[in-house]
């Protein structure tokens, strides 16, 4: 499955890159590609929180990707 | 009226304001947050703010969207900043009207505590030996 | 600082908000109250606020003082017209800033709930067929 | 005893002026003093409260007046 990674914050610094293509085999869900971003980049397991936002809206773990879905990565946030 | 912002120019209390004020409100409530100049007593040089622009104006609409239901809200108005900011630059506006205030309040507070929690919104503090994203680590 | 006026002029956001604003404040709470339009149905045409102006000042400056104690305030700013007004005209500004912001929310809830007990101010309704002093009846 | 009797809002129309002196051989309090007006005005009893002031404060009904001291009447308040 291909998917757009985008990434803001302290999760653009832990990919080094604002957004990156991927073509991923074995994931089929939020939860899926969040181990597989924990395996590739072991810094995400030392954030407060991560989640996954598609089409703008936060997805839980078991929210199934489409091949084409642009996926952001939202660290832990802090407006205001 | 709902009214939601992000804007990189600096934010104005008065414009805000004047977005909400009605002849059928009897409370208006602003919060402001304004940038410190520490945090854990180590001194603050400027923040930089960004934003998931589109996802960022969708999760601050549902929250005026719920007020508006919830509180009776008359009009809601939340700006919020980003960019480089220095010490008490203004990084967010939210102001409300309601028929009585005590709503208001509650509303504001809601507001702000849940812009805080749910809107993709980051910001770093930089300092004189360093940076580091506000509240990425337990 | 706490700044108290009772002024015949209009009231003015920006100017309270700048005086409360501070590198060390986390959160700036503005309570701004406006005339409304009608009461209980009634249309109102315009409002005559009078103060008993020393005592209203040292009854505002209590407030300001207890603010100021209990939630730590930073700034406290009360500002209160007096005067003929008009349909949205503002006849109180009450900015606060504090280290926390909860305690903004909570001290400006306070200083507006005193006020309106405590401080001898009166506004009387005028309609279109009589007139009424607020709350002076049961 | 010689007051200067001074009234805000509807105190001043119940009592058609907003300042008048009295000479009150019987009063002694703030007490004595809202009795001889709720006697000489019977409308300060429709009121919801009416308090009196000496000095820019509230005093309670035992409070002592001195000869030549302004009081306030305070109907119910309205700012904000």
């Amino acid at each position: 499955m291909k998917l757009r990674i985008s990434a803001y914050g302290i999760a653009r610094d832990i990919m080094n890159g604002s957004s990156t293509d991927m073509d991923l085999t074995e994931v089929k869900s939020t939860g899926d590609l969040k181990n597989y971003l924990i395996d590739t980049y072991p810094a995400f397991k030392d954030l407060l929180s991560f989640s996954l936002a598609v089409h703008e809206e936060y997805r839980e773990d078991d929210y199934l990707l489409n091949d084409g879905d642009e996926v952001v990565i939202i660290p832990p946030v802090s407006g205001g | 009226m709902i009214d939601i912002q992000i804007k990189a120019d600096p934010l104005d209390v008065e414009i805000s304001y004047r977005q909400v004020v009605d002849a059928a409100a009897g409370g208006n409530v602003q919060f402001i947050g304004t940038v410190r100049d520490q945090t854990k007593g180590k001194k603050v040089m400027r923040l930089e703010f960004e934003a998931y622009e589109p996802m960022a104006i969708k999760e601050m609409t549902k929250i005026a969207h719920y007020i508006t239901e919830k509180w009776s809200a008359i009009h809601v108005s939340i700006h919020h900043r980003v960019g480089t900011l220095k010490i008490e630059d203004i990084a967010v506006i939210i102001s409300i009207s309601t028929p009585h205030r005590q709503a208001a309040f509650e509303a504001c507070q809601y507001a702000i505590d849940t812009l805080k929690e749910t809107v993709p919104i980051w910001k770093k503090e930089v300092f004189e030996d360093g940076e580091v994203w506000v509240a990425a680590h337990p």
